[in-house]
């Protein structure tokens, strides 16, 4: 079965697609403990890729590489960094385990462009994306909530979205 | 069609296309229902059947309950001594993960430092997900999961268990999950003792024992402020009074005082004082109204479980407070005013008589605590 | 009925009363009796259904109210009168409640031809069989109604489904009738009855056979090929899986009852219960000799009919208590074959319904009339109708013969048709290609 | 053909056939579905931001709720991903009652999943009432090694809760007596009986490319013809050391989707025989002793996955050191297995819709999460 490393696919990256692979740097994922260490950077090993030509680096996964089955995407909200991560996850239909692409936007307009016209299958992790941290996919056939009512306001699994104690929920709760 | 791999291969599930379909698949499908419905007036009883009916008409019959069933958590208490394992240690409190356990830890009355048990112990089992958790970080084994599932309410409020609907006694557990308390047994008893050392008296007794107890402190202040005259009348029944050691009546009564308290377990506090408001008077009447408060206890019914108390007039103020304590745990609110409407109306019969039991009941206690410390 | 009456009036009593009066009085009893019956038959058989269904999926069935649950159904119909009666704003009132009264009215008439044993028919027409199935049709008009009446999508699609197999599985029914028809030459249900005596063969056909009320239509290949095909086309017509269509309850939710709550519900499905019971019970007379059976005959004769008016009326009694036990038991049969299809099998489609029935049991049928012409022709015509060759057989050589060609025409028709249908399912199983190209992105 | 006025139906979210409160906004031609957009949830709970106020060990708990027919492959889904964060052992004999507690789950799941499933096609309870009675002894097995027959809540960081009890193994042998009769049965009563034939033949085509382009997992892809099982192509676990067949459909209807079903309980059995046999004795240990539950993995993120009878079931952490997640995703197989809803309804009637939909063998509780 074949088995790309996140490295080998970094540099092979690199070479056929210039430009698209960004260096990585170090996230400090929470605020540093008013005593005592802060805990190590997140020093991720996988492929950050440039946030406007994802759909690039993916379609070369999948036409070059043969990682051809989308399984997941997910979203990571670094709020002390100041960064929406939105991790790719790929696997090979032949087997071995998976490669990452990590997009990295600022949370201020988080905007990606849309997997969904290739993948027809990012289409409701997408919309989840969207309803819960409020990323928008450019070129997304149908970005609408999924889980969350349309009225609804804001974007619960933000890290900065009160958990308690709004609109919803109420003071009591 | 088949892939060999390293293990098994790929199968391609074969259609059977192009064979006449002229009703025989039907057929083969009525067969198969028939033979259950032939088979269907035996039981099927074990798991190697799969013919005949398995259901299991649940009022009358219910399916044996596995030792490791899980449903709510609750706190054991020591059937002898009547100390609860609990130490207040919040470990349940921290790993909860709905957060429904609220624990108050005792504090020593008089240097105020805190001691090994908890005076409150709350558990919401409305929001309980009944993970055993709780069960499983215990270090002194003192939470288990209960057995009892028929707990539905009409009222939510009455899912908020306090300590004294909580206590269940060791026997108790034993019964239902004999293996996994015999795993733990040694430890667990050897913990205990040594977290007794450390509280004073009455505290971390099991709820209905320390009503009791608190009631006698009242009577021993009413004793003293108690005549001479109370003194000389109880003259014959004196020498068991300062008497050191224990009559063999008294330790009977404490037998069916404890046989009782274990008997209504934490459900209202009031009939545990039966045998000892009983107990100079003698040791088999004790045992009677014991097992009578029992009895009537299961039956759940209250007021009959109160009239002992109602002999004596000090044990008004204590039949007061058990009431309000009742109130507080009865699930039925009417228990209170039962019993302190009893208690008040037969209070002034024989005064005397009720005095020296107070006082004769409270040394026992004291000495039951003591030989409980030392043992 | 009315003889007995005669009998207890003008014979025993000797009041000499006239004989519209007797008529009068026979037919009110049996009014009376009939009215008091249908309910019970629905109780009773919602309750056999459950029980059954239940045995067949290793459950126990209602056994609470009652020992074993005898007094379910009377807990649910007391369940039912008390429910609020629900009428949504949208509907049209009127037409929403005179609804099930249409449905339930026919199911009522179709009692008046049915005998329940010897000489007890309400009313023997000579258009019996014609008659049932002219009324059995109407209560599709009441399905319309309540689907439309209730303004709800459900009830809409679930009255067209309703109507639309209605209408297309009639045609089965009758025309399997039709060749039992031709066979006894008698639309009148009494007759076919009668015709049913002897044993395997019918004494119709072979008079020397003994009469032991076994010459059943199910022993010749007309009456099995027609039997199967009018079973399935009264599943139908009762809407019994695997043919409960129109309230395919995982689809649209209840069909044309969506919008029916309390008693117009209850009525409904007084109905349907009412409506399956008739079924059953005209299988059995139709097929299974109804009433027949060994020893009513012998007893009848013995009675007092009007072809000897002097017997014991005694044997009245005993052979109608015979006949009906007879008829019940082999209706309830059916009743258990019905239930059993329902415990064993899923749903057909709406189309696959209308194909099987127009595609594969019409012809059938059609081909099984040809069959029963044969057998007619070979059992019962001579020179006069230009059959001369048969003239010289014994009856029972003419009746192997017609046995034997119907047997080998019914059974070939049945593999034929059985395989064109099955290929030309498969073809419409098999996807092609303007489907799959229709599977674009969804938005 | 005569022109036709298009009708909007809400199928749910209170309905008979939507397993849950789902609802299905179908535009219909006649009884001809040409549009359908899946709108759910109305069930959800906001599970991912539960899980990261929660520790890492109270999270176990609450993966039993997400799929509640098979809590137990959730819970191993969850500790695989935590062990490969912290990076905790899982002895011998761990491992094998894990993957026994799995492949029983698989088989129960299937057994009600084909209940339902010809349920939805308008059978009476019977197949279903079958399926249930397997599942029920399977749950009595769970009930008397966890204490709970649904929610589990068995796995731990580093092996499981309990061992085995002493009356497990005759009493799962017992049911592996039982088990074929109960397969061959089912069979019996699905792959030749004319009805379901032609409710199920051609019904709801997936083709093998489209099934890939929308990730589909479990009996759905491999149905289509996909020959794609995690326990396969990425062994996790002890399944490298574990024979057993993959089956796989060439059509990709509902059909293949039953027929992938019932082989995989066949296979589910064999691996469950293979495991009794290899089991190892009791003091191979249940459970890791040196690993701690209350964990405090290093920062860094993890993806770890199983496939559980609905497809790949993958749980995505970042841990910031701390002993709560800080981000806790689920990929749940459901909710990505509905994607081609509306495509594979498209084209065919509302009854096909109701068993598609059955097919696909959603629970709610995963998909809106």
């Amino acid at each position: 079965m074949p088995n790309v490393s996140a490295d080998d696919l970094r540099v092979r990256l690199g070479r056929a697609l210039p430009g698209v692979v960004q260096e990585v740097y170090p996230l400090k994922v929470a605020p540093p403990p008013a005593q005592g260490h802060a805990p190590a950077a997140f020093v991720t090993g996988d492929t950050l890729v440039d946030a406007a030509r994802v759909v690039d680096a993916a379609l070369y996964l999948r036409d070059v590489l043969g990682y051809a089955y989308l399984s997941d995407i997910c979203v990571v909200d670094y709020l002390t960094d100041g960064i929406f991560e939105v991790v790719y996850r790929f696997y090979n239909v032949e087997g071995g385990p998976s490669l990452a692409l990590k997009v990295r936007v600022p949370r201020e307009n988080p905007v990606v462009p849309s997997l969904t016209p290739d993948w027809p299958g990012a289409n409701f992790h997408e919309r989840e994306a969207f309803d819960l941290y409020g990323i928008t996919f450019v070129g997304h056939p149908y970005l609408h909530r999924i889980y969350m009512w349309d009225e609804f306001e804001g974007f619960p699994m933000r890290k900065d979205f009160p958990k308690q104690g709004d609109k919803y929920i109420g003071e009591d709760e | 069609m088949t892939t060999e791999t390293q293990h098994g291969s790929v199968i391609v599930m074969d259609r059977r296309r192009g064979k006449l379909r002229a009703g025989q698949g039907l057929l083969q499908g009525l067969r198969v229902v028939w033979d259950h419905w032939a088979g269907s007036f035996r039981k099927n009883d074990n798991f190697s059947k799969i013919h005949g009916t398995f259901t299991v008409e649940y009022p009358e019959e219910r399916l044996p309950m596995p030792q490791a069933y899980r449903n709510m958590p609750v706190l054991l208490f020591d059937d002898e001594s009547g100390h609860e394992l609990c130490t207040g240690c919040y470990q349940c409190q921290r790993i909860c993960p709905p957060q429904v356990i609220h624990i108050t830890q005792a504090k020593d009355p008089v240097t105020g430092k805190m001691v090994p048990a908890a005076t409150e112990f709350i558990i919401e089992y409305d929001a309980c997900m009944s993970c055993g958790f709780c069960a499983e970080v215990c270090p002194f084994d003192s939470i288990k999961m209960d057995h009892v599932y028929e707990l539905s309410t009409a009222n939510r409020a009455a899912l908020t268990m306090r300590k004294a609907q909580l206590n269940r006694s060791i026997s108790y557990y034993t019964g239902i999950a004999p293996g996994l308390w015999a795993e733990v047994q040694a430890g667990a008893m050897k913990k205990l003792q040594g977290s007794i050392k450390r509280r004073p008296d009455v505290i971390g007794l099991a709820a209905s024992l320390t009503e009791k107890i608190k009631a006698r402190r009242l009577e021993l202040a009413a004793a003293a402020a108690a005549a001479p005259a109370a003194a000389a009348v109880s003259a014959p029944a004196a020498p068991a009074a300062p008497a050191a050691k224990l009559t063999p009546e008294e330790k009977a009564a404490k037998l069916a005082a404890m046989k009782a308290a274990n008997a209504n377990k934490g459900a209202a506090p009031a009939p545990a004082e039966a045998p000892v408001a009983l107990s100079p008077a003698d040791a088999k009447a004790a045992k009677l109204a014991a097992i009578k408060a029992a009895n009537a206890n299961k039956g759940a019914a209250p007021a009959p479980a109160e009239a002992p108390v109602a002999l004596s007039p000090a044990d008004a103020k204590a039949a007061k407070l058990a009431a309000i304590k009742a109130a507080n745990a009865a699930k039925q609110a009417e228990a209170a005013p039962v019993s302190v409407e009893t208690a008040v109306a037969t209070a002034p019969l024989d005064a005397k008589a009720a005095r020296l039991a107070a006082i004769k009941a409270a040394n026992a206690a004291k000495l039951a605590a003591e030989q409980g410390n030392n043992e | 009925m009315q003889d007995v009456v005669n009998q207890v009036i003008n014979t025993s009593f000797g009041w000499g009363w006239p004989s519209w009066a007797i008529a009068l009085i026979g037919y009110l009893i049996v009014a009376a009796l009939l009215f008091g019956i249908a309910p019970f038959q629905m109780l009773f058989l919602t309750l056999y259904e459950r029980r059954a269904i239940a045995r067949m999926q290793d459950r126990i069935g209602p056994n609470r109210v009652g020992p074993e649950g005898m007094f379910q159904p009377l807990a649910d119909g007391v369940k039912i009168f008390t429910k609020e009666d629900i009428v949504p704003t949208a509907a049209d009132q009127w037409v929403h409640f005179i609804a099930p009264c249409v449905v339930v009215a026919p199911t009522m008439f179709m009692f008046a031809v049915l005998p329940w044993g010897p000489g007890m028919v309400p009313v023997d027409m000579n258009l019996g069989l014609l008659f049932f199935f002219a009324i059995s049709s109407v209560s599709a008009v009441g399905l319309m109604m309540a689907g439309w009446a209730s303004s709800n999508k459900f009830a809409l699609v679930g009255a067209m489904r309703a109507v639309a197999q209605m209408v297309s599985y009639e045609i089965p029914a009758v025309l399997s009738l039709l060749a039992i028809v031709l066979v006894t030459g008698s639309l009148s249900i009494v007759e076919l009855i009668n015709y049913q005596g002897g044993l395997f063969i019918s004494t119709r056909d072979v008079a020397s056979v003994p009469d032991w009320g076994l010459g059943w239509f199910i022993f010749s290949p007309v009456g099995f090929l027609a039997f199967i095909a009018f079973f399935i086309a009264a599943l139908a017509e009762g809407e019994r899986t695997p043919f409960d269509i129109p309230e395919a309850d995982s689809e649209i939710v209840a069909g044309y009852m969506t919008e029916y709550s309390g008693m117009k519900f209850g009525l409904f499905y007084l109905a349907q219960y009412v409506l399956n019971f008739l079924l059953c019970a005209i299988t059995s007379i139709i097929f299974f000799g109804g009433w027949q059976g060994p020893g009513v005959g012998w007893l009848y004769a013995q009675a007092i009919t009007p072809v000897n008016p002097q017997g014991g009326w005694v044997f009245n009694v005993l052979a109608g208590v015979l006949g009906v036990f007879y008829f019940l038991t082999k209706t309830y049969g059916f009743f258990f074959v019905m239930v059993w299809i329902r415990g064993a099998y899923a749903r057909l489609r709406i189309d696959q319904l209308m194909d099987f029935g127009w595609k594969f049991l019409i012809p059938l049928t059609l081909v099984n009339i040809f069959s029963a012409a044969i057998w007619v022709g070979l059992t019962k015509w001579g020179a006069a109708d230009g059959l001369a060759f048969v003239e010289g057989w014994s009856p029972l050589v003419r009746w192997a013969a017609a046995f034997g060609v119907t047997l080998a025409l019914n059974l070939g028709a049945y593999l034929f048709l059985a395989r064109i249908f099955a290929q030309s399912q498969d073809e419409r199983a098999r996807q092609d290609d303007d489907v799959l190209e229709q599977l674009t992105n969804v938005a | 053909m005569l022109k036709t006025e298009e009708l909007q139906i809400n199928i749910g979210p209170q309905h008979p056939s939507t397993h849950g409160v789902f609802r299905m906004l179908v535009t219909v031609d006649g009884e001809t579905v040409t549009d359908l957009k899946p709108v759910f949830g109305y069930l959800h709970r906001n599970h991912e931001q539960i899980a990261e106020v929660n520790t890492y060990l109270q999270n176990m708990p609450y993966t039993d709720r997400l799929d509640y027919f098979n809590a137990m492959a959730n819970n191993h889904a969850y500790a695989m991903a935590v062990e490969k964060l912290v990076g905790i052992e899982v002895p011998e004999r761990a491992e094998y009652i894990r993957v026994l507690m799995v492949e029983l789950t698989r088989i129960l799941n299937h057994a009600g999943a084909l209940g339902f499933l010809i349920n939805d096609m308008g059978a009476w309870q019977t197949q279903l009432a079958f399926g249930m009675r397997e599942r029920e002894k399977i749950l009595d097995l769970f009930e008397s090694v966890s204490g709970a027959r649904l929610m589990c809540n068995y796995f731990r960081f580093g092996g499981v809760a309990r061992d085995l009890t002493a009356d497990f193994m005759p009493r799962l042998k017992d049911l592996l007596v039982a088990m074929p009769a109960f397969i061959d049965e089912m069979e019996r009563l699905l792959r030749e009986n004319e009805i379901l034939l032609q409710r199920s033949e051609g019904i709801g085509i997936l083709p093998k490319d489209l099934a890939l382009a929308y990730s589909v997992t479990g009996p759905v892809l491999r149905g289509s013809g996909v020959a794609y099982d995690i326990r396969r192509a990425e062994p996790y676990s002890i399944y490298d050391r574990l024979d057993f067949d993959v089956p796989v459909g060439s059509v990709g209807d509902v059909y293949d989707r039953i027929l992938v079903r019932i082989e995989e309980m066949r296979q589910s059995k064999r691996i469950i025989e293979q495991v009794i046999a290899q089991l190892p004795d009791a003091q191979g240990g249940h459970i890791n002793p040196k690993a701690r539950q209350n964990v405090r993995p290093p920062v860094g993120d993890v993806y770890a996955r199983v496939e559980t009878p609905k497809g790949e079931l993958g749980f995505y952490l970042v841990s910031d050191g701390s002993s709560r997640p800080y981000r806790y995703k689920v990929r749940a197989p459901s909710f990505i297995n509905l994607t081609p809803l509306g495509d594979m309804c498209r084209g065919y009637k509302v009854a096909d819709m109701v068993v598609i939909l059955g097919s696909i063998d959603i629970v709610m509780g995963e998909v809106d999460r």
